[in-house]
């Protein structure tokens, strides 16, 4: 199996293939054999050549997998080509055009900073959501007006909530 | 005696685990977001107070006691925040005949208002911050600034009934006094019910350095060591440790002493803790406010002392004398302790909380290790508490040793399905500073680019591997999707047993 | 440095704990049966050395010094069992230049074999049990019998190049010689590829006491306390304590001196353990071997003095002095620590060995607790070797805080998926005679009815609702199975979420 | 649903029924309101009343399930009637008639101290079969003959392999 992996901004072409005793990985052309066992809750211990290795492994979103290993968390993007050409299809996402600002996580809108028809800058303040007992302060993504207001002062929100748009 | 226990998370579990030591049955209380949390299974019995909000539960005096009443607890141990310091609750309990394991009510009215407090021990001879002593009254905000600018900024910001860092701010000059100033009122007042907020100058180089102290209720008063917390972002405790890198015999005794009259002063029994500011150049330090309740941080002084503070405090809610003089304290200081908070909370995203669900919980063992957890694996993170989720202490023989061990220990912490501090406390323990135990209440501020930076990593191919096999592995089962599937988990376990048979050799 | 450890389990988990914490990379080694093992996963590299048996693998001397040149390791840390106490194996080691973590060949040899140990530390003055020193010969059976009815029965039956209990057997009368002789050779041939046993005497009220030593390059050797593990089960170590209940502080100072003498008499390097029998009455003790390697229970050791055994090692390996007197050993043990082994077994049949996949695993946290575990949640337990999993220490102030410490922490405690003997343990922990100290090597013996005894329970309504209420939705989950099934797993998950926010209220 | 249990060698009836906040459950006749929350690994945390219980469950063969409920293990017996009514047909299993000696779990046979014919007393020594270094001695169930005898000295044997039979 082929797959499209972007690592620290670096796009890698990863082939899988099984052997007897494990799986051999090719990235970019150099290939690792590599012995992988299946642990409870989804990680693996891998061994390549001598190297022993415990990998955590947390899918996100649309491809993404934060994998643990020792001290470093490594965040990568794993497409195959079947994804990767919708992706293309797609179009990457970007601060240009409407930017739609959400609660990142459940809470309750303590404050609004801004009104329809606003003009904002990037970096400014939107919107403070409490959590936690903590404050978080949700700025705009881009320079732009306020085309959408949707947070309410004292309204409690779950995570996704639509709660701003930028235009 | 029965015990309930007026809290949650992990401090509700460690009371419990010295109870069932001890042979004294427990009740939890929970509110509804809580019935699944660890804390209900670990007590004998569990009564619900209320829903999520905690000013509907865990902060409702009479629910509380009512619990109390359904199952026949006679005494109630309070935890930390919440009601610990509350002098109303512990009334309350007085007047149902139910014991508080605390102090009396006049000496948490005497410490719990800052203002008040201040009062209180200048009397005694104890060495203050400067600052305004009294809060800001309605409409006194002109005044205040005048203050402030007569005692020079930055200056701090803080809730009159607040403790533990909410609803404290830092105002570095004038201009940002309003903002400051209303936020520091809305959050005291969503923590503590209490809005009003006193103004106090903010020491240069500050260490928050706090003894621990002990009262019977014969007149025994001794402390126990101190414990230096300035390790803190946003004015929360992120890394305590003792001793502390910059207090000597001499000054642990001096520092131990004061704190040990700031506590008679009011009568003190129990389990307290002097806060004191220390200046890290002239090694002056500042009382700032005594915790009249269990600290969160006390593993670390129980790691070097040897006792179990929880046990203290049961003996002498029950009546019973310090077994110890402060020369048996002195002799029993050993090692060092470090003691690392872990937060359900995203560095990288500006430390914002992560609530949710834990798919597992792998926690660090070995030598030297103490795990106070409120959580295990397929526990839910409610976001309506705290984000602590539990504290990894360690011990070791010297201040080097128990730091790389806390590292190690870390490294064995794994926490999925929400984000944790776990890598941003790693890096913490590696700023030389920290290292060199030079360092004050600012550390994490002025490193805070360092702590985030995203170094490069050997083992980048090996973790393409690692994703590009799991991939592969998922693709393949989502094949047998519709074949009678076995759960995931001892579909995972089957392949593990596999290879452990020596799969392919 | 580059350490192997040429070991499994949870002693290979320890010793690579250690390395980590002090910044030294780790090897680790492993069969077949193992692939899967927590320990080549706590390593930074790991070497396969041979299929399951461990003769081809774990006992293969050169297949573990193949994984060292392959891996550019230079020191080799053999653990406890295997080829720890296998004097060639270190000379292979010195001989391809590698430094092995432990004592010299030499010494290795001269207390390897019992008999000639004995007559060893014999010249240096160290008291003995009577007993026939040589291994019984080929077709020397009746001599020997003659000979075991001259010193009287009961007697002993003990493999030359035995240890840990393994190969031994009590003989309480003669006609049973010929049947428990045969059975001795067997498992003597089984466990260490001899066959060769030798007699000696069996004293009556025995008590296992053994004094932990450790000596450096440079001529210093001292003594670190003592271990009592009398609590046994066919020769079986089950729960060890320290300090031993019998043991004075004079009497540790004299038992003390004569195990650093037996460590002298042989230019003793590192970690050894002089095991004593010690009369129950009249508190005279008797050598019964030097183990010359890291013990199984050393935990305790390290809990009551503070220190990490395994640093010690590295550093003395590394040519470091001791940086301890005898004087401050004896100012530094504090307070009490017990253990209990945890193992793979059913004690209700027999103590029939238990391997299998563990489905769940939760250890026990919280103040004085310590882990030593060599499996995890999903770990098989193979059956070709010991069937110890791990190792639960505690420690407190006081032997009765310690015991009720231990208890508390075996209850949270759990292993799913194939038996253990936790429960076991517990009822252990509560027998009088252990409670009060008062008990000797036949304690479980003795008390193995009362130790299996299924006292009637209160919660029987409450597990009857359990049984029913998890049936019943194993039931309603049934009904659904066809469709499209999310893991069993995230189901429970899910249930658990929905009545943790509430379900129903 | 109605489940009948066998607990410490007694019958017992259990009905289950859910009910808003949790589960009815009648046992002889005696309701208990049972709130149940069930948590990762299979377990149960209970609150019947005030009473807070945490109930580890290990599911064995043919309705047998161990809970575990603080410092105690209670092994019982759970069957619906449909089970039960299958059970009742077969009878139950008992030491009359020929009884099967399989291996406990995977081992090695180091003795057979039996032959095919040989009269057995109940308790007496049949085979030794050696796992972890441990010697297990199999104990005849019952007084009687020697049928089969399929365990060979030095065989390795897997768990439930047949070992020997007595009629």
């Amino acid at each position: 199996m082929r797959y499209h992996a972007t690592i620290r901004g670096e796009d890698r072409v990863v082939e899988v293939t099984t052997r007897e005793g494990g799986y051999r990985v090719v990235i970019d052309g150099r290939a690792l054999d590599v012995d992988a066992v299946h642990l409870k809750g989804g990680g693996l211990s891998l061994v390549a050549g001598s190297r022993s290795a415990r990998c955590d492994i947390q899918p996100g979103k649309d491809g993404k997998l934060d994998i643990l290993i020792g001290d470093t968390i490594h965040e990568l993007e794993l497409l195959d080509e079947r994804k990767l050409r919708m992706r293309k299809a797609g179009g990457k996402f970007s601060a240009e055009g409407p930017q739609r600002i959400d609660a990142p996580m459940p809470g309750k809108v303590v404050r609004v900073l801004v009104k329809v028809g606003d003009e904002v800058t990037e970096g400014q303040g939107l919107v403070v959501v409490e959590a936690m007992k903590m404050e978080n302060e949700l700025k705009s993504p881009k320079a732009g007006k306020i085309s959408e207001l949707l947070a309410v002062e004292g309204a409690a929100v779950e995570s996704g909530a639509k709660l701003v748009v930028v235009t | 005696m029965k015990i309930l226990i007026a809290n949650r998370g992990e401090i509700a579990v460690r009371v419990a685990r010295t109870c069932r030591e001890m042979g004294i049955p427990t009740v939890a209380v929970y509110s509804d977001a809580d019935r699944a949390a660890l804390h209900v299974r670990s007590c004998d019995e569990a009564v619900r107070i209320g829903p999520a909000a905690s000013r509907e539960s865990y902060l409702l005096i009479e629910n509380v006691i009512n619990a109390c009443r359904k199952t026949g607890a006679d005494a109630v141990h309070p935890g930390y925040g919440f009601l610990s310091e509350n002098a109303r609750f512990a009334r309350a309990c007085k007047d149902a005949g139910i014991t508080f394991i605390g102090p009396p009510p006049e000496a948490m009215e005497e410490m719990g208002e800052k203002t008040r407090a201040r009062r209180k021990v200048i009397a005694a001879g104890v060495p203050v911050v400067p600052g305004l002593k009294e809060p800001i009254p309605e409409g006194g905000e002109e005044a205040a600034k005048k203050y402030a600018l007569e005692i020079g900024y930055p200056i701090m910001l803080k809730a009159a009934a607040g403790g533990g860092g909410k609803g404290m701010r830092l105002v570095e000059n004038p201009k940002d006094f309003d903002s400051s100033f209303a936020t520091a009122q809305r959050e005291a007042m969503g923590a503590f019910g209490d809005n009003r907020v006193y103004i106090e100058k903010a020491v240069s180089r500050p260490r928050h350095v706090e003894i621990q102290v002990f009262a019977d209720t014969h007149g025994n008063c001794i402390w126990l060591g101190e414990r230096e917390c300035s390790v803190q972002r946003r004015h929360q405790k992120v890394i305590e440790e003792t001793p502390s890198a910059i207090v000597t015999p001499e000054l642990r005794a001096e520092m131990g002493r004061v704190a040990v009259n700031a506590a008679k002063s009011v009568n003190y029994v129990g389990a307290g803790t002097c806060e004191f500011l220390v200046d890290g150049n002239t090694r002056h330090f500042y009382f700032l406010e005594m915790n009249t309740r269990l600290q969160v941080e006390h593993p670390v002084t129980e790691l070097c002392t040897g006792l179990d503070l929880v046990r203290w405090q049961i003996d002498v809610a029950r009546g019973g004398r310090l077994p110890w003089s402060q020369e048996d304290v002195v002799r029993n200081l050993r090692g060092h302790a470090v003691e690392a908070r872990l937060y359900a909370e995203n560095p990288a995203k500006n430390f914002l909380p992560s609530p949710g669900h834990i798919d597992e919980l792998r926690l660090a063992d070995g030598p030297g290790v103490r795990n106070d957890c409120g959580v295990e694996s397929g526990s839910e993170v409610p976001r309506f508490y705290d984000p602590m989720i539990g504290k990894l202490a360690v011990w070791a023989a010297t201040r080097e040793q128990a730091i790389d061990r806390l590292k190690r220990a870390l490294s064995e912490t794994v926490v999925k399905g929400i984000t944790t501090n776990t890598m941003y406390l790693k890096r913490v323990l590696d700023l030389e500073e920290f290292r060199r135990g030079d360092y004050d209440t600012g550390l994490l501020a002025h490193a805070s680019e360092r702590l985030l930076a995203q170094p490069a990593s050997p083992d980048e191919d090996l973790a393409l591997a690692a994703a590009a096999i799991w991939q592969f592995e998922q693709d393949q089962r989502a094949a047998f999707k519709s074949a009678p599937a076995a759960s995931d988990d001892s579909a995972w376990a089957r392949a593990g047993r596999l290879a452990a048979m020596g799969r392919g050799r």
